[in-house]
């Protein structure tokens, strides 16, 4: 008798995709010859995340057919759930837009190889894994997969100096956050006697020991490395300044997300009452630092990993209401932030053109003249940072904040935390501003011309703007679908009211029912 | 009795390989005093009853990995580190954090002493080899599978990042 | 029809922004195309007053779907005040459309692009009923407004466009604050204004909290108006913003304000408007005196009109929180008047700017010799916005002070004579700024051959010319739908007033549960009341 | 209900005048702009008459139309609506007739001027307003008059508005108006707020129903009455806002006469009569008004004696006049202020026309001292002269003595006058017909001593540029005109503008025959027919007034029938005081020459200060305009502006971008650090957790 | 018989000592080797547990009970995962010196701020 059913490999379905497609180009790889371009391994490796897209439907069609789906399977390491199906749409989609991006960028860089696309397939098994795992074993195993093949590509152009540097710096800080995560783990299992999320959840109960609080802790500090959470946050603006610019587009919205995944899955195993208030400071210190951090930056990239810390502590806003429309809302903030970032370091990944020459804010003077694509999107994406209405940006930090505002245990604490974060985001809008400043109300200073955007990269621009409008303006579904999956990992059934704008009780609210 | 005894033994020498550790200046003996700390582990699994980790950590740890650095050494002909002040932060913020850090769970892990209880030397069916290989291959299978992925990463990572420029 | 048109009106401008960024280069083609949009805008528009139930309170139009699920909706309507203000918007966008005509010729596509979507975020202000959608198209006309300033200004454009942004940025997050906190406690969960009112008059809310969220939208429209302390991104913005940016700034941006403040301070939180009055009143004296005194003194024709406005909206904001029904007409009125005079006095600006590339007083006088078809349409400007009988300044400061005079807001006689004393001022700095321009021997030899306005320019300023005269004469035409919206809010301030005065007690009680209610919160819930009985025997 | 009159016709007429002359008139020849001008005033004048005639007598007054509302809010409306009662009839006749005339002068005055349709249509915009002013039926309506002609005068005292002192002029006119509008305002809304309408007849006729007692204290009708007396202290030129009027003088002089003398100065005196009722019940704001006009009269009377500019004299013998009307306001014998008012109209214009005729004669010189024998040079000139300055000695039998008899009279016994002000108006009289007659005898005898220095001559090369330009604006009487058009030297002036002279002359003569009181055998007319409007002055003893339309005659009527003997007393002390003026004018401008410059001389201190006129224009600036100026820059503008508000807001950036520049040295670039961050972060949120959990 | 708890505190003790190392050793790979040290802490911490579950059997609220040897198989991943992270961190650490002739951690700051 065959223990695995047929169901089981449905469940691992997109993953099973990826590395199918990782694989393929890995052999492919060897089969071209050395100094030509991989540009067909990358288009590869982009049917690859597509087939992963179109795996995780087949989980909805499937789920629609029969909600076992999403008992666990595997013995109780994976489960499908609207919150992992979220994830497992939105990180193949960052991968698809970076390798997009990529095709332009390694030539740009005369990078030739085929490894590096193969990473990013490796590397998004690993994410979409993380947000699936509910053992964490598997969560161990994904989260250092994502890891690391984000150290390698940190420290793919090697021959710059700055590279190999961020790819150490995050190796090894990488690697230390491992091991607080890590002796977190094991003494969850002393304290339960196990390492599956959902018995820890039901085993801890409203009064865990001191043990399972310390492990609760040793998880966040390792965590909250990997979300860039302050105070955790130091390594992220020396690898972001670093690594190559589509590689920091990938690392600072995908295994973001699935990190934050795995945190909502870990904390929500306990009670808030013990971390709020820890988190609530985080909270406060990520948005405090990044923000002001970011004010005196002249390096994009080095602004943007500011702001990416000034981000998460929004993030972590939505993790300190604790409710079930904060969890919503920090899904639906992943998939904001992962829109405009995305886009944004595309931009960035496009002009600063070979050895990554013009990365000041400076360089960027007089863009809205010589490329007005680029200085539109561009804008599109700051304006989204700064949280302007009809952007991603906008909607998701109004979702943050309905959450720390709605009724919930602390009210005055939270109430004061979105003032923090309202203040945050005004300032944050001057260090957005500059480059739009800049780039419509200055005159170019750099004497050659950026060259024109490839077809792929146009295609990665318009596709992260359009998904930033389009968050913006009629965000329903992924509404919705954020909202059961807080649904289905909350440990408390949702009362409808509490929903967050734009809830309709639709198809993944069912499922659950279903269950 | 003997247990403690052995326990004391190979739990002192593990720590004075760690510190040693800290102390040689040069990687190498750095690098041995690690060895001698694995080693030393090993032997405390056995006292834990886990012979199947103990083999492994000697095979893979000792055997593997610490070659893998001392050949790395070796390769970069990595001399004496010199005492470089790089950061104060280190020394005046890092260390006194880490000591509260290990004080807290050691007081966590005294008080919470008494109701963990106590060890005993593994009983036959514990810890042998075929039980673990039930679990590894059944319960943990996918994990088991997912981990092929990983060591491809790293494979390719080293093979990337190590393979001379051309 | 009735329930499409104001779609129509708001987004028209939009697509045709849209067609705009589609069009070639051509910069000839895209001044037409521009003109011919924001015309047909006008024409639609126009029907509004047309179609209108005039004398009947409330909202008509309306048009309201779902958006974001069911929660918030795109919910639209017009009533009384917000349709005249946005006839003033799409009555001033094709003339700046015409004044930007010869001014502007690099990036000309971007800059009528702008213009468009900037009217279409203004229009959108004025008719959303659904917070969240307002909030939306509050943000959304910072951009366009901010680049147009930045792109197209002089010499200091990146620091006046920089300051506007953050100014209103940093002061519009308190109202979404606010905003979010009323859908969180709205059982209806959802945007709508009607239910944020139901909300505040039930008395769920404690006074303590319905302050603070008062004060969240204060803060935004104080310095959209901008009131007296925090106004002085004004003189920037204005004097580095192209003329059609100045133009539409203070004929439109800064209505925004004081809509904003009738809408919503008084519209919503009608006990803490009554509340608060007082020192509002006192802020909005300050502005009126304070503006005038340092226009007085400009030595820049730019900035001066920008004090001015400082001043002229200090009336508005004294007419709106004498929360009397002839006070608050008068605001209203006085917000269509100013954007009419003002946006007059700004083009005039701007034409001389086109030939003399400076705003520096001491560059021009006597140009009534050389132009003095010019100088006439400015006299003409300038007369109506001191406050001149038959033309429109004049009934709606003169309403606005005789409510202030009737208000029942303490020490309302103080502020009525004060704001009174700005008909002083404003002759003073005006009549100082006419002769500066116009008057006396010309000193500069290149000014004796300014060429006169040509017809371009001339058909660009009859319109605002004209209607400052009619608005002069026949404000009751523009009465009667503004009036019955005013009357409107201004019972539910009384109600409100009634209630607080009747519920004192119960919040005594309140006070000693929990003690952080400001403790002049009871005397001021009943003050006004008391004053109602005294209004009227004033002696 | 008579028949309908549409008075709204009257003035509407010259606004069509303005209208054409303003938009097209630069394209009309001379002949047509006046053509224009002149048709349409004219036909003010006749559909006045017509007006009056077909109600009066006999008919119903006031009679009052209401056209459409203009202003409504709220309970409050006011209408566009005229109102005609005899106040108004004597008002609207004044002012078209003398209008009209003044219209004819100016043709042949200013037919050498650059911007004469400009003029013209200025002209009749002042006559729309004006009218407006004083046939409207609501204080609301009177102040779209009131600001009106404060904008027309603007526009015309700056007609030459090159010549700085001219701008200057009209906008101190302008500005110093609007102080007086000011407080005309704040006693519109106080009545708003007690009579809830701003109607003539709804606010009068609540009072006359007599619900409100004489005031004794401050009460409401006091305030309300001084506001709108210090509006009227702006437009007629009182102290302390008669400043703006002797610099008026800067306009062409038709419209010194038009409007600085017949009709706009007298707005104050129209409207003060217009709301005696309200100032009756208020006793106080009368002794006031009685204060400030006796004080004007004689002060302005002692500066006019030292003034050498022929129209500044009589500037301020406007004010000094003017300054009767408000005394006989403030005595509450009205109907004495309007008759005044009617008659000063005439020979006042008549002075001023006469003044420009002689100025036109002698080349745009204005200084008597370059003047002088003129009598025979321009003979018709120098009669009519004459005739004006006798009528406004108040010498019988012209018309100025009857006004100014009665007006003094009732100060005699009014219970707000009483023998000071009585004494201190016949002082006035006697300097006024003093510095008349020394104008007359500067002007006409001795011999004509041409100055060195033509002011005409540079102030019109100064103004050559404006003919280069388009000509819209030329200096002051563009005498070098004539002198191109070869006239030059002394000549009379052309019948177009003598004409209106002598008409004026006669008027001035038997103007005030229509006066003359009883204890003369005469019927006084004018007090009759005015009495339907004219209430008396309040009750001494404070008892309720009774109602307006019955006739009650004043105080001084009644002092009259009762004691006929102290009235001719009193006359003919006045006259006697005329004459002694006219005794010392002959002597030291005609006799004895040089006598004034060695009383100048003796007396020089007060001298100065009178020539000065006592440095009231200074006292202000320093007082008023200079500290306020300071303030705005210093304080306001750079203080408050720039340095606190702007300072804390760029503060706030900067100092935010220091924070910012401090936490990026977290970022040593060390990974040990980094590590160290990590592990502090780590201890203190794993000790703060098992310290949370031990309390728990 | 051997309290649970020394075990513990020894695997305390060296996760610090590691902690310690990596704070204070100049030398990248030795720094590296200090996270080992931290690895193979926890390790000892999984058997650990192992054992005492192993001892104290216990079954959980849906029925099932607990499988101690987990830790040991735990403890295998995580031995994996070193080796992975070894091969991989070397070979980094060979391409920095490549790029900056040095391992010594403190001269690896080019970016900073």
């Amino acid at each position: 008798m065959n223990p695995i059913h047929t169901i089981d490999y449905i469940r691992i379905l997109p993953e099973l995709m990826l590395t199918a497609f990782g694989i393929v180009v890995m052999i492919a790889d060897p089969l071209l010859k050395p100094g030509a371009s991989r540009k067909s391994l990358g288009l590869l490796s982009l049917a690859g995340t597509l087939a992963a897209i179109a795996a995780t439907f087949c989980q909805i069609a499937w789920l629609h057919r029969d909600a076992s789906l999403s008992d666990p399977g595997w013995f109780g390491m994976v489960r499908v759930d609207s919150f992992s199906i979220f994830f497992h749409l939105l990180i193949p989609a960052i991968s698809a837009i970076c390798i997009l991006m990529s095709l332009e960028y390694l030539d740009a860089q005369n990078i030739r190889s085929g490894e590096y696309y193969a990473l990013i397939l490796f590397g998004t098994v690993g994410m979409v894994l993380m947000s699936s795992a509910v053992e964490l074993v598997l969560i161990f195993i994904a989260l250092e997969i994502s890891s690391i093949s984000t150290y390698i590509l940190a420290g793919y152009r090697r021959r710059s100096a700055g590279s190999t540097e961020s790819a150490i710096k995050y190796f090894l800080l990488g690697s230390f956050a491992t091991a607080f995560f890590l002796y977190g783990v094991a003494m969850i299992f002393g304290a339960t006697g196990s390492t599956s999320v959902l018995k820890i959840a039901a085993s801890l109960g409203d009064n865990p020991g001191l043990l399972a609080i310390a492990a609760t802790a040793l998880m966040i500090i390792g965590l909250g490395f990997k979300v860039a959470a302050a105070p955790f946050h130091v390594w992220t603006p020396d690898v972001y300044e670093g690594a190559p610019a589509p590689i920091v587009a990938l690392m600072s919205t995908g295994p973001k997300a699935a990190a934050f995944a795995v945190l909502l899955r870990v904390l929500f195993a306990t009670t808030s009452a013990h971390w709020f208030p820890l988190i609530w400071v985080c909270a406060a210190l990520s948005m405090t630092l990044g923000n002001f951090g970011a004010l005196m930056q002249n390096n994009v990239k080095r602004m943007l990993a500011y702001s990416s810390i000034a981000h998460a502590g929004y993030l972590l806003v939505a993790f300190a209401a604790s409710n079930d429309i904060g969890i919503s809302a920090a899904i639906f903030y992943t998939a904001a932030y992962a829109a405009m970032n995305v886009g944004a370091f595309a931009v960035v990944s496009h002009f600063a053109a070979g050895g990554e020459r013009y990365v000041s804010i400076d360089d960027y003077s007089g863009l809205g003249r010589r490329s007005p694509l680029l200085a539109f999107t561009l804008t599109i994406f700051m304006l989204s940072l700064i949280g302007i209405p009809a952007t991603a940006g906008f909607l998701g930090k109004y979702y943050v904040f309905t959450a720390a505002l709605s009724p919930s245990a602390h009210p005055t604490a939270l109430v004061w935390l979105t003032v923090i974060g309202l203040v945050n985001s005004a300032v944050a809008s001057f260090y957005y501003l500059r480059l739009i400043v800049v780039m419509y109300m200055r005159e170019p200073v750099v004497a050659e011309a950026p060259a024109p955007a490839t077809g792929f990269m146009r295609l990665a621009l318009v596709l992260a703007a359009i998904a930033t409008i389009y968050l913006g303006v009629i965000p329903g579904k992924v509404q919705d679908l954020s909202v059961a999956g807080a649904h289905d990992l909350s440990p408390t059934g949702t009362p409808v009211g509490a929903l967050p704008p734009g809830t309709q009780t639709t198809m993944p609210v069912a499922i659950t029912q279903a269950k | 009795m003997l247990h403690q005894v052995l326990f004391i033994v190979f739990g002192l020498i593990c720590v004075a390989g760690a510190i040693n550790l800290l102390v040689q200046r040069h990687p190498i003996s750095s690098a041995l005093s690690l060895v001698v700390v694995m080693a030393s582990l090993a032997l405390i699994y056995l006292l834990l009853g886990a012979e199947f980790v103990a083999a492994i950590q000697l095979i893979v740890y000792a055997g593997a990995i610490m070659v893998l650095f001392v050949f790395v050494i070796m390769l970069l002909n990595a001399g004496a580190e010199e005492r470089s002040r790089g950061s104060r932060v280190a020394l005046f913020l890092g260390v006194p954090g880490v000591i509260v850090l290990a004080g807290t769970v050691a007081w966590l892990l005294i008080t919470g002493s008494g109701h963990l209880g106590s060890v005993t030397i593994g009983a036959s069916d514990f810890g042998e080899t075929h039980a673990i290989a039930r679990l590894l291959f059944r319960d943990f299978l996918l994990p088991f599978e997912v981990t092929s992925v990983l060591i491809l990463i790293a494979i390719m990572g080293a093979v990337v990042l190590g393979k001379k420029e051309n | 029809m009735n329930d499409s048109i104001l779609t129509l009106v708001t987004f028209v401008p939009a697509v045709g922004a849209l067609a705009l960024m589609l069009m070639p280069r051509n910069d000839r083609a895209l001044r037409w195309a521009a003109l011919i949009i924001s015309i047909a805008t006008f024409g639609l528009s126009l029907l509004l007053p047309i179609y209108y139930e005039h004398g009947r309170s409330g909202f008509q139009f309306e048009v309201n779907h779902n958006w974001i699920g069911q929660t918030i909706h795109y919910h639209m309507g017009a009533d009384g005040i917000s349709m005249w203000l946005v006839l003033l918007t799409t009555l001033l966008v094709p003339v700046s459309v015409l004044v930007s005509w010869k001014s502007i010729h690099d990036r000309v596509k971007e800059f009528f692009v702008l213009l468009l979507l900037l009217e279409m975020a203004m229009i959108g202000v004025f008719l959303s009923l659904d917070m969240f959608l307002f909030y939306v198209f509050w943000e959304a006309t910072l951009i366009p407004m901010a680049l147009l300033i930045g792109m197209y200004g002089h010499e200091r454009r990146v620091y006046a466009a920089v300051k506007f942004f953050l100014y209103t940025m940093v002061a519009s997050v308190f109202m979404l604050a606010a905003v979010i906190w009323l859908y969180t406690h709205n059982p209806q969960h959802n945007f709508e204004y009607d239910a944020f009112r139901k909300i505040i008059s039930s008395g769920a809310v404690s006074p303590t909290t319905l302050q603070w969220l008062f004060l969240g939208f204060f803060i935004a429209f104080a310095v959209k108006v901008p009131l007296f302390p925090l106004h002085t991104w004004l003189p920037d913005a204005h004097v580095e913003a192209p003329t059609a940016g100045s133009v539409l700034l203070a004929g439109v941006l800064l209505k925004m304000g004081t809509y904003g403040l009738l809408r919503f301070n008084v519209g919503l939180f009608p006990g803490q408007a009554a509340y608060n009055s007082t020192w509002i009143n006192v802020l909005a004296v300050i502005g009126i005196i304070y503006g005038a005194l340092v226009a007085l003194v400009q030595p820049n024709l730019k900035k001066l009109i920008a004090y001015s406005s400082v001043s002229h909206l200090g009336f508005v904001v004294l007419g709106i929180f004498s929360l009397t029904t002839i006070g608050t007409d008068g605001a209203v009125y006085q917000m269509l008047n100013h954007g009419i005079s003002t946006g007059a006095l700004f083009m005039l600006a701007g034409m001389l700017y086109e030939r003399k590339h400076t705003y520096e007083f001491k560059e021009f006088g006597g140009l009534a010799t050389p132009m003095p078809v010019y100088a006439t349409f400015f006299l003409l400007a300038v007369l109506s916005s001191v406050g001149l009988p038959l033309l429109n300044g004049f009934v709606g400061e003169f309403l606005v002070l005789s409510g202030t005079f009737q208000s029942a807001v303490p020490h309302h006689v103080l502020f009525a004579v004060l704001g009174t004393s700005g008909v002083i001022w404003g002759a003073c700095y005006l009549l100082w700024m006419y002769q500066k321009v116009f008057y006396g021997q010309i000193h500069h030899s290149e000014n004796k051959t300014l060429p006169e306005i040509d017809r371009r320019e001339r058909i660009s300023l009859v319109p605002l010319v004209v209607m400052s005269i009619i608005m002069g004469v026949a404000s009751p035409y523009w009465m009667r739908s503004i009036e019955p919206a005013v009357t409107s809010t201004i019972e539910r301030v009384a109600g409100a007033v009634k209630a607080q005065a009747q519920k004192h007690v119960v919040y005594r009680v309140a006070e000693s549960v929990q003690t952080h209610i400001p403790a002049v919160n009871k005397s001021s819930a009943a003050s006004p009341v008391q004053n109602d009985s005294t209004t009227g025997g004033q002696k | 209900m008579t028949k309908n009159l549409h008075l709204w016709v009257i003035p509407l007429l010259p606004l069509i005048g303005a209208a054409i002359n303003g938009l097209f008139g630069r394209r009309f020849k001379n002949a047509m702009v006046n053509t224009v001008a002149l048709l349409f005033t004219a036909a003010a004048f006749g559909w006045a008459v017509w007006a009056v005639l077909s109600i009066w007598p006999g008919g119903s007054t006031p009679y009052i139309e209401t056209l459409f509302p203009w202003i409504t809010a709220g309970s409050f409306s006011a209408p566009f609506g005229f109102y005609l009662d005899q106040l108004s009839m004597i008002m609207v006749l004044v002012v078209t007739g003398v209008g009209f005339l003044i219209h004819i002068y100016s043709v042949g005055y200013m037919a050498h001027e650059g911007g004469y349709y400009r003029f013209f249509a200025y002209l009749n915009l002042f006559m729309f307003f004006m009218l407006t002013l004083v046939l409207a039926n609501n204080y609301l309506l009177m102040f779209v008059g009131w600001e009106g002609v404060g904008l027309a005068s603007y526009l015309l005292i700056g007609f030459y508005f090159l010549k700085d002192s001219a701008a200057d002029a009209g906008k101190k006119a302008f500005i110093v108006n609007r102080i007086g509008d000011f407080a005309f305002l704040v006693g519109m809304f106080l009545i708003i707020q007690h009579f809830g309408s701003l109607n003539y007849e709804t606010v009068f006729s609540k009072i006359a129903q007599g619900h409100y007692a004489t005031e004794a204290g401050w009460g409401f009708f006091t305030i309300t009455a001084l506001c709108l007396m210090f509006g009227a202290t702006g437009k007629s030129a009182q102290i302390p806002l008669y400043v703006w009027l002797p610099d008026a003088m800067e306009g062409p002089t038709p419209v010194s006469a038009l409007i600085h003398a017949a009709t706009m100065v007298t707005a104050g005196i129209y409207m003060i009569a217009r709301s005696h009722a309200i100032f009756n019940l208020a006793p106080h704001a009368l002794e006031i008004v009685a204060i400030i006009g006796c004080l004007t009269a004689i002060f302005a009377a002692t500066m006019g004696m030292a003034q050498t500019d022929i129209k500044r004299v009589l500037a301020y013998s406007t004010i000094s006049q003017l300054g009767y009307m408000f005394l006989a306001c403030g005595v509450a014998a009205y109907s004495a202020g309007i008759f005044h008012l009617m008659t000063h109209a005439f020979f006042k214009a008549l002075l001023f026309l006469g003044a420009g005729s002689v100025i036109h004669a002698v080349g745009g010189e204005q200084d008597m001292h370059r003047m002088g024998g003129l009598r025979t040079k321009i003979p018709v000139t120098f009669w009519v002269m004459t005739i004006a300055t006798i009528a406004i000695a108040g010498i019988p039998p012209f018309a100025g003595f009857f006004s100014k008899d009665q007006i003094l009279g009732a100060a005699f016994h009014s219970p707000y006058g009483g023998p000071v002000i009585w004494a201190i108006g016949l002082i006035t009289a006697g300097l006024t017909s003093f510095y008349m007659f020394r104008l007359w005898f500067m002007t006409f005898f001795g011999e004509y001593k041409p100055g060195s220095v033509d002011v005409g001559e540079e102030a019109h090369a100064a103004s050559a540029p404006a003919h280069a330009g388009h000509g819209a604006a030329s200096h002051a009487h563009g005498h070098a005109d004539d002198e191109a058009h070869g006239h030059g030297g002394v000549h009379e002036s052309p019948w177009v503008m003598l004409a209106p002279l002598v008409v004026l002359a006669v008027l001035s003569f038997v103007g005030g025959w229509v006066g003359v009181p009883q204890f003369l055998g005469g019927s006084n007319h004018i007090e009759h027919f005015l009495s339907p409007v004219m209430q008396s002055g309040p009750a001494v003893s404070g008892e309720v007034s009774s109602t307006g339309s019955e006739a009650t005659p004043s105080h001084a009527d009644e002092a009259a029938q009762e004691k006929p003997g102290e009235e001719l007393l009193l006359a003919g002390t006045s006259v006697g005081v005329a004459v002694l003026g006219l005794f010392f004018a002959w002597l030291l401008y005609y006799k004895r020459p040089e006598l004034p410059d060695r009383i100048t001389s003796k007396m020089h201190g007060i001298y100065t200060m009178v020539l000065h006129k006592y440095y009231v224009d200074e006292g202000y600036g320093a007082i008023f305009v200079k500290p306020l100026l300071a303030l705005s820059t210093v304080v306001l503008w750079r203080g408050v502006d720039q340095g606190v508000i702007d300072g804390l807001v760029n503060g706030a950036g900067s100092s935010s971008k220091g924070i910012g520049n401090e936490l990026r040295r977290m970022q040593s670039g060390n990974i040990r650090s980094y590590a160290a961050w990590v592990a502090i972060g780590g201890a203190v949120v794993i000790a703060y957790m098992v310290w949370m959990g031990v309390t728990k | 018989m051997v309290p649970l708890s020394w075990y513990l505190i020894l695997s305390a003790v060296l996760f610090s000592l590691g902690i310690f190392g990596f704070l204070l050793k100049r030398n990248i790979i030795t720094v590296f080797m200090s996270i080992e040290l931290m690895l193979n802490a926890v390790n000892l911490s999984f058997v650990a547990f192992a054992n005492y579950w192993h001892a104290h059997p216990m079954k959980f609220s849906d029925g099932t009970s607990v499988v101690p040897l987990s830790g040991h198989v735990f403890v295998f991943f995580v031995m994996v995962v070193a080796a992975a992270e070894a091969a991989v961190g070397l070979a980094i650490i060979i391409s920095v010196f490549r790029t900056r002739e040095t391992l010594n951690i403190d001269r690896v700051n080019l970016l900073k701020l």
